[in-house]
């Protein structure tokens, strides 16, 4: 059996766009790489029944999430000829404004990175078993669902 | 014969609101079908909402049998990302 | 009739992770934006005939580049739901592992962000007056053709 | 009776290496069709290439005629992005 270490997706509190940037700059020396594309999820700050969400507080069956996470790494890299792909999400309070997921996919033609984040997104929000708290600024509480 | 079963069960999201971390000894259950009748009995709150169990961390897609120390988590709808 | 300033696209050598970065950091005040979609253009060292791609010098017909992007944005916006459209293209020698194209737009919910994005890029690589002359590292060179 | 019409040439890419930027005043040319015979009888480089006109900043899907003063813009495949 091959030794294989799980990666970590998550990370406290927000993802910030210094974080991104270095992200970016550290492919500058993949030469192979011709298109990077890259989804990040922001908190709104919707208006629900006349109150404003303040932040989502994120939980996740850590554990769980990652190993599943591997399994569409895994399946996302046969599927599609990338040279990279990063996933971050935010664990804990973060506020409106403030980003809480960030995938970055990058291939020699930008086809396969494009195709390959859009379906990384979509499997994330369907697959991963995390939980959004909205927490609106009256201090009140409701239960994010994924539609 | 009465079967008796330690389970420990963890639950997330809104559902971590009312079924808090437990160890429980059940009897009579030896499927998860089982276990989700036990726990909608237990917490009625359960009744109607939409949720899926993972046991060891894998998640249960059709009836499975359970067995001693198991470890059974409770999740409702993700919403991550 | 109504006074329209073109926004200018080009930008005189590579883009910088810190140019993006900013640019992320500056939506964070626009708490209407649930998702963002970035595509970014980066220069490959190709091996051509067994000489490898140093970089890409790129032209363009500038004001006509810029009037034909004005109009793609107006007809991008009327398609999709966006809070934000910002398009940045480089001019002049791009080295092989820079940035030479950033694609960034943003909406309430993911989809019309990330559809955007995608036409977008496909609209600038066949509509925009640009010319990409690929030089090697004996200082021979290639124009390049998108295909 | 002929007529004379001064054009202002400009070209990108791989054109502008064999056309420069130029004045021409030519004759019998009234329109784009003309114009590109002209061109490539002028440039015989340009015979065979893919290249597409732009009058005044306007891009040439079709036939158009032309006026004294014009600019026009001879432009190879785009290869942005």
């Amino acid at each position: 059996m091959s030794e294989k270490k799980i990666k970590n997706i998550f990370v406290n509190g927000a993802i910030s766009p210094a974080f991104i940037a270095d992200s970016i700059a550290k492919h500058a020396t993949k030469t192979a790489i011709g298109g990077h594309s890259i989804f990040m999820g922001q908190i709104r700050r919707d208006e629900i029944n006349g109150k404003f969400v303040a932040g989502i507080d994120y939980t996740a069956y850590e554990e769980l999430a990652l190993s599943q996470m591997d399994a569409i790494r895994e399946e996302i890299f046969l599927k599609y000829p990338l040279n990279c792909m990063h996933v971050h999400h935010s664990l804990g309070m973060i506020s409106a404004g403030e980003i809480c997921l960030f995938v970055f996919t990058s291939s020699a033609h930008r086809k396969p990175a494009i195709e390959a984040c859009n379906e990384l997104v979509e499997r994330i929000k369907a697959e991963l078993p995390i939980w959004g708290k909205e927490i609106f600024e009256d201090d009140t509480h409701q239960w994010k669902e994924n539609i | 014969m009465e079967m008796n079963m330690k389970l420990e069960i963890i639950s997330f999201g809104k559902i971590s609101e009312f079924i808090g971390h437990q160890q429980v000894e059940i009897s009579n259950v030896t499927d998860t079908d089982q276990l989700k009748s036990y726990l909608e009995t237990s917490f009625p709150e359960l009744v109607g909402m939409k949720y899926k169990l993972a046991v060891n961390q894998n998640m249960i897609q059709s009836n499975q049998s359970l067995k001693n120390e198991d470890k059974v988590a409770i999740m409702p709808p993700f919403s991550g990302g």
